[in-house]
C-alpha cells in the first residue's frame, strides 16, 4: 500500500522522540523518566517502521520495551528512590554539559550542513522483497561472526550481572 | 510540503544524542545515567536504520547488534547498581568516589 | 528434647542481616484483613524478597471474655458459651466441657448418652476436616474442592439440625448426658451418610493426592520434627504427622473410646503434605468409629442423675479431649458454689500457633499461606 | 465514495493492504466492540462454567440464568467510587490500567480471523504480536509501584519476573512453528499471521500435526506460557488471592479495576489467537485432506448455522424447564427472545453468501473457543503454583523442553 501521510507521522513520532527524551533526563522521579524513554523507545519503532524496517521496529519493542525496560522499573523497585527523589538531582557539572552539548550540536549542524552533499538524499521507499528475510541472511551470512561474538557478550553479561547482583555467591 | 528524506531522521537522531550526552554528564542518579545511554544508542540506532535505507541493510543488522549490547549493557550496569547500592545507600553517582570499599 | 525457650520467637524488626550488608527487608502486614488468615489473624512478616527470615503473630481481635464470663455463669448456663470457641467443630467443644463437670461432679453419663455423644463427635470431627480441606485447598488456589467439601458438610449440618435443632452451634450435650433422644430415623440418617461419604472423600483424594502442583507445594512445606512438636506443645493431627502416635481417644480413652476399634494413622516427614494424608485417614477413621457406634447403638437412659442446680464439690479439675485440631483441655476451679471460680481454656489452635514461626522460617511468603492452613487454626478458639 | 466503499469488497486482501481506509476503520470498530462483547460473555461463561464445575449455580438472578449478570456487573463497577490512594504516584497509577488495555487490544490488529478477515497483516505480524503483548507487563509493574503499597508490589515484582521467563519458552515455540513456514519450495518463510495459515493450507497439514510430535509439544508449550503470560490459574501468582489479597490490583476499584480484567480477557484471546494460527490451522476448517469436495464444503460451511440454532434450542429447552409462576414470567420471556434472537442468527447464517464468507470466522473463533473453555478448566481443577516453583518450570522445564523442540524441527526439516 502507498504511505500515507507521511510528514505527519513523521513529525509526529519524532515530536514525541525529542519529547520524551527531554522527559527522561529532567524528571526527578526515576519510574516517570521510564515511562517517557519507553515511550520515547516506542516512537522511534514507529520511525523504523517508516523506514521500512520492520524487523528492527519488532525487536526494538520486543526487546527494548519489553524487555530491558522492565528490567530498568525492577531495579528503580529495588532501590529505594524515596530519598533519592528529595535530593540534588543535577551535578555541579552543568555547564561543562550544557558545553559539551554546544560543541556536539554545532559539530552536528556542520555536518550536516557541509556534508549533506555527501550521502544522497532519498525518500524511503517501500521494498519489495521480506525484510525479515534480508536481515536475516545477512546475518547468518556476512555477520555470522559477529553474532557468535554478541552471543558470547550476552552471555558474560548474564554471568557479570548474576555475580554482582546476587547476595552470596 | 517537504517530502521527509533521510535528513529529518538524522536530525531527529542528532537531537536525542545530544539529550543523552546532557543526562549523562548532569544527572546524579545512576539509573538516569543509564537511561541516558540507552537514548544515545538508539540515536546510533536511527541514524543506521535511516542511512540503511540508502546504503543497504547492513545498518539493520548493526541496529540489532547495538540493542543486543545495550540489554548486556543494562543488565550488567543495573547489576553493579544493585551491588553497589547495597553498599553505599546510595544511588547518586558522585558518590562513587571510592576505588574499595 | 529440644529446648522450647529456643523458639520464642524475636522479630528483630528493622535489623538488617548480620551476614552481609543488606537491601532493605520488607515487613509485610499478613492480616487481620486478609483472606488467608482464617478469620483475624495477623501474621507481621518480616521478608528478604519472598523469603521469610521471621514471624510474629499478633492475636485478640476476637477476643470475647469468654473464661471471665465462666465465672459469672452457673455451670449449665456455660455451656452454650463453649460452641462458640471452635465454631466449626462446636459439638467437640461441648463434649469436652461436660465431660469435664461431671468428672468435677463425680457423675458418668449413661452408655446410650456416651454413644450418642460419639457419633455426633466424630461426625463434627468430619465435617470440621471437610472445612479445613476446604479451606486449605482454597488457599493454595484450588478453588473446587471447597464446594465439594461444603456440598457433604451439608449432610452432616442436617443430622445435626435434626437432632438438636441447631446447625453449627449445637449445644448438643448437657451435663451428665444428653438432652434429646435421638429422633426418629436417626440411625438410618447416620448410615446413609455413611454409605453416602467414603466415595465423596475418594472424590477429594482425587483431586489432590496425586495432584502434581498439590504435592509440590505441599511436600516438604513447614516440616516439623516430633520432638520439637512436644517441646511446643503441639497437638493433633500435626503432631501425629510428625510420627508421634499420640492421640487422646487412645491414650486417655473418654466417653467410651476404649470401645471402638479404630487406628491412629500417623506421618513420616512432619510436612504439610503428611498432614494433608493423616487428616484424610482421619476422616475414614472417623466413619469407622461411627459405624460401630450407630451398630452398638445400646438402649437405655440418655441422662444420668444429675440435680436441677449443679454445685460441683470444691476442688479443680483438668480433662481434656481428641477435638478434630487437637488436645481441647479444659481446667474448672470449683469453690463450691454454682459458678466456676475460675476456667482456664487449653485450645489446640491457639497451642499449635505457636510452631508458625519455626515452621515458616526460610520459607517463601507462599508457604506461610500453605501453612496456617494446615494447623486448621480457628480464631475463635486461638483468641477465646 | 461509493465505489471506494465497495471497491473492497471484491479484493481478496486485508483493508489494511488494500489501504482502504473505510473498511479499516469499520473493521476496527467491529473486531474491538466484538472482543469487548465477547470479554462480557467470557465474564458470564466462566462464571457459569466455574459454577458448573464446583456444584452450584453460579448467577441466576439477573437475568434467565443470570445472562444480564455482566451488564449488571459493567454498571456496578462504573458507577463505583474510583478510590486513587493517598500516596499513590497518581499518574502513574491512572495510567498503567490503560497501559494493560492498550497492549491487549492492540495486538487484535493482525489476528486473522480469515483469509481477508483481519484489520491489516504484518510482515512481522507474530513479531508484531508477542512484542505489544509483553508490554502489558509494563502496566503491571507500574500499577504495582505505584500503588505505593506492600502486596502490589509484591505482585508485580512477582509477575514482571514470571513474564518475562516465561516469554522465552514462548518466543521458541513460536519461532519453531515459524520454521515450518519455511518448509516450501522457495524455502521462505513468514512471520505474517496470514501468511502462517496460508502456509499451513498449501503444507496441507496444521502445525500441531506436522512432524508428529514436535508440533504438538511446541504448542503445549505454547499453551502452558500463554496461561502464564496472562496471569492465569495455576499461574496467577501475580494476583494471587489467597497470598496477596489481589495482587497488583489490590488498590484498584471500579472503573480502573474493570480495566485491568478487560485487558487480562482480551489478552486471553490474544494469545489463544495465536496458538491457533500458528498450530491449529487459524480459520481452516476440519479435515480439509480427509473430507475435501464441494460436499463437505457445504456441510462444514453449515456448522455455524447449526451451532447457532443449537444454542437456541438450549434457550428454549430452558424456557420449558423455567418454573411456570409469575415471578418467572420476564425470565422466561427474557429467555425465549435471546433464544429467538440467536436461532434468527442462526437461520442468517444458512443463506449462502453469508455462510460462505462467515465460516472462516466461525472456526477461527471456534477454536480460540477452546482454548478459553481451557482456560476456565484449568482454574477449576489446579491449585497454584509457588513462585520458586514457577520459575523452575519457567527456566528448568519449558525453555531446556523449547530449545529441543526447535532445534528437533529444525534437524528434521533439513532432512526431510
Amino acid at each position: 500500500m502507498a504511505p500515507v501521510a507521511t510528514t505527519f507521522f513523521f513529525y509526529l513520532q519524532a515530536g514525541i522522540a525529542v519529547v520524551s527524551g527531554i522527559l527522561v533526563i529532567t524528571r526527578r522521579n526515576p519510574v516517570h523518566s521510564a515511562l517517557a524513554l519507553i515511550l520515547g523507545l516506542l516512537a522511534q519503532a514507529g520511525l523504523y517502521l517508516m523506514l521500512y524496517a520492520p524487523f528492527v521496529a519488532g525487536v526494538q519493542i520486543i526487546l527494548y520495551a519489553g524487555g530491558i525496560m522492565v528490567l530498568f522499573l525492577f531495579v528503580i523497585m529495588l532501590v529505594n528512590l524515596e530519598r533519592a527523589k528529595k535530593e540534588e538531582q543535577f551535578n555541579k557539572q552543568w555547564l561543562v554539559g550544557t558545553a559539551a552539548a554546544a560543541a556536539l550540536g554545532f559539530l552536528f549542524v556542520t555536518v550536516y550542513l557541509k556534508g549533506n552533499a555527501l550521502w544522497p538524499q532519498s525518500i524511503p521507499q517501500p521494498v519489495e522483497s521480506s525484510n525479515t528475510q534480508e536481515v536475516g541472511t545477512l546475518l547468518y551470512g556476512q555477520y555470522m561472526f559477529a553474532f557468535e561474538i554478541a552471543s558470547l557478550l550476552l552471555l558474560v553479561a548474564i554471568i557479570g550481572a548474576v555475580v554482582m547482583a546476587k547476595k552470596r555467591i | 510540503m517537504v517530502p521527509i528524506t533521510t535528513l529529518h531522521y538524522l536530525v531527529v537522531a542528532a537531537a536525542l544524542f545530544i539529550l543523552g550526552v546532557i543526562g549523562v554528564l548532569t544527572r546524579r542518579n545512576v539509573v538516569i545515567i543509564l537511561m541516558s545511554i540507552e537514548l544515545i544508542l538508539n540515536a546510533v540506532n536511527l541514524n543506521l536504520v535511516a542511512f540503511s535505507r540508502i546504503w543497504g541493510l547492513h545498518g539493520q543488522v548493526f541496529a540489532i547488534f547495538v540493542i543486543t549490547d545495550a540489554a548486556a549493557e543494562a543488565a550488567v550496569g543495573l547489576g553493579i547498581l544493585i551491588a553497589f547500592f547495597r553498599n553505599k545507600e546510595t544511588v547518586n553517582v558522585d558518590e562513587v568516589d571510592l576505588l574499595k570499599w | 528434647m529440644t529446648d522450647p525457650t529456643t523458639y520464642i520467637s524475636h522479630l528483630e524488626l528493622g535489623q538488617p542481616d548480620k551476614t552481609y550488608l543488606d537491601t532493605n527487608e520488607l515487613i509485610l502486614n499478613m492480616g487481620p484483613q486478609h483472606p488467608a488468615t482464617h478469620g483475624v489473624l495477623r501474621v507481621i512478616l518480616r521478608l528478604d524478597g519472598e523469603k521469610v527470615l521471621g514471624t510474629e503473630c499478633v492475636i485478640g481481635y476476637l477476643h470475647r471474655g469468654v473464661e471471665k464470663i465462666a465465672e459469672n455463669r452457673t455451670y449449665a448456663m456455660f455451656n452454650p458459651y463453649v460452641d462458640r470457641l471452635d465454631y466449626v467443630a462446636a459439638v467437640s467443644n461441648g463434649l469436652g466441657y461436660c465431660e469435664a463437670v461431671e468428672k468435677l461432679l463425680n457423675v458418668e453419663a449413661p452408655p446410650r448418652a456416651r454413644y450418642i455423644r460419639v457419633i455426633l463427635t466424630e461426625l463434627n470431627r468430619l465435617a470440621s476436616h471437610m472445612v479445613w480441606l476446604g479451606t486449605h485447598a482454597l488457599d493454595i488456589g484450588a478453588m473446587t474442592p471447597l464446594f465439594y467439601t461444603f456440598r457433604d458438610r451439608e449432610e452432616i449440618l442436617k443430622i445435626f439440625e435434626k437432632y438438636c435443632g441447631a446447625r453449627l452451634t449445637t449445644h448438643a450435650f448437657r451435663i451428665g448426658g444428653c438432652q434429646y433422644e435421638t429422633y426418629e430415623g436417626f440411625e438410618k440418617d447416620v448410615k446413609d451418610f455413611l454409605d453416602f461419604v467414603p466415595p465423596k472423600i475418594d472424590e477429594y483424594e482425587e483431586l489432590l493426592t496425586t495432584n502434581r502442583i498439590w504435592v509440590e507445594r505441599t511436600r516438604n512445606v513447614g516440616k516439623i520434627s516430633g520432638a520439637d512438636c512436644i517441646a511446643l506443645g503441639v497437638t493433633g493431627p500435626v503432631l501425629r504427622a510428625s510420627g508421634v502416635k499420640w492421640d487422646i481417644r487412645k491414650a486417655v480413652p473418654y466417653s467410651g473410646y476404649q470401645e471402638f476399634d479404630f487406628e491412629i494413622p500417623t506421618g513420616e516427614n512432619g510436612d504439610t503434605f503428611d498432614r494433608y494424608v493423616v487428616r484424610m485417614k482421619e476422616m475414614r477413621q472417623s466413619l469407622r468409629i461411627i459405624q460401630q457406634a450407630v451398630d452398638g447403638l445400646p438402649s437405655g437412659p440418655i441422662m444420668a442423675k444429675v440435680g436441677k442446680v449443679i454445685k460441683p464439690p470444691v476442688g479443680e479439675i483438668y480433662h481434656s479431649i481428641e477435638a478434630p485440631k487437637g488436645e481441647l483441655g479444659y481446667y474448672i476451679v470449683s469453690d463450691g458454689s454454682t459458678q466456676p471460680y475460675r476456667v482456664r481454656i487449653r485450645p489446640p489452635s491457639f497451642v499449635n500457633l505457636q510452631a508458625l514461626d519455626l515452621m515458616v522460617r526460610g520459607q517463601l511468603v507462599a508457604d506461610v499461606i500453605a501453612v496456617i492452613g494446615t494447623f486448621d487454626i480457628v480464631l475463635g478458639e486461638v483468641d477465646r | 465514495m461509493l465505489d471506494y466503499i465497495t471497491s473492497y469488497l471484491s479484493s481478496n486482501v486485508t483493508p489494511g493492504q488494500a489501504g482502504n481506509w473505510f473498511w479499516a476503520t469499520v473493521y476496527v470498530f467491529v473486531v474491538f466492540g466484538g472482543v469487548a462483547v465477547v470479554v462480557l460473555s467470557m465474564n458470564w461463561l466462566e462464571r457459569k462454567a466455574l459454577a458448573h464445575f464446583q456444584v452450584r449455580l453460579g448467577p441466576m438472578r439477573v437475568g434467565p440464568h443470570g445472562l444480564m449478570q455482566p451488564f449488571a456487573d459493567a454498571i456496578k463497577l462504573l458507577t463505583k467510587e474510583d478510590i486513587i490512594p493517598d500516596q499513590a504516584d497518581k499518574f502513574v497509577f491512572w495510567i498503567a490500567p490503560l497501559i494493560i488495555l492498550c497492549a491487549a487490544f492492540t495486538v487484535y490488529i493482525v489476528i486473522p480471523f480469515g483469509p481477508t478477515h483481519a484489520i491489516t497483516d504484518l510482515n512481522i505480524g507474530i513479531l508484531f504480536m508477542l512484542g505489544v503483548s509483553s508490554l502489558s507487563v509494563l502496566g503491571i509493574v507500574m500499577a504495582g509501584w505505584a500503588s505505593n503499597s506492600h502486596y502490589p508490589l509484591i505482585g508485580s515484582l512477582r509477575s514482571s519476573a514470571q513474564m518475562v521467563s516465561y516469554e522465552v519458552a514462548m518466543g521458541l515455540a513460536v519461532v519453531s512453528a515459524i520454521l515450518m513456514t519455511s518448509l516450501n519450495a522457495s524455502g521462505t518463510g513468514t512471520l505474517s499471521m496470514i501468511g502462517i495459515v496460508q502456509a499451513q493450507q498449501e503444507q496441507h497439514i496444521w502445525y500441531v500435526f506436522k512432524f508428529f510430535p514436535l508440533g504438538l509439544m511446541a504448542m503445549v508449550i505454547f499453551a502452558i506460557a500463554m496461561v502464564a503470560e496472562t496471569n492465569r490459574a495455576p499461574f496467577d501468582l501475580p494476583e494471587a488471592e489467597s497470598e496477596l489479597t489481589a495482587g497488583f490490583h489490590t488498590e484498584y476499584s471500579g472503573l480502573r479495576w474493570s480495566l485491568f480484567m478487560l485487558g487480562e480477557y482480551a489478552a486471553m484471546g490474544a494469545v489463544s489467537s495465536i496458538a491457533v494460527t500458528l498450530w491449529l490451522g487459524g480459520w481452516l476448517r476440519p479435515f480439509p485432506n480427509f473430507l475435501k469436495g464441494s460436499f463437505f464444503d457445504l456441510v462444514f460451511s453449515l456448522f455455524p448455522g447449526f451451532t447457532f440454532l443449537a444454542l437456541a434450542g438450549f434457550c428454549f429447552l430452558g424456557v420449558v424447564r423455567m418454573p411456570k409462576h409469575p415471578t418467572f414470567r420476564i425470565q422466561t420471556i427474557g429467555l425465549a427472545g435471546f433464544g429467538a434472537m440467536l436461532g434468527l442468527i442462526g437461520l442468517v447464517l444458512f443463506v449462502t453468501p453469508v455462510r460462505v464468507r462467515v465460516q472462516d470466522i466461525y472456526w477461527f473463533l471456534a477454536k480460540v473457543a477452546g482454548f478459553m473453555y481451557l482456560y476456565i478448566w484449568y482454574r477449576a481443577t489446579f491449585p497454584r503454583y509457588r513462585f520458586d516453583q514457577l520459575m523452575k518450570v519457567g527456566w528448568k522445564v519449558l525453555l531446556p523442553a523449547a530449545l529441543a523442540v526447535l532445534i528437533v524441527t529444525a534437524i528434521v526439516g533439513v532432512l526431510f
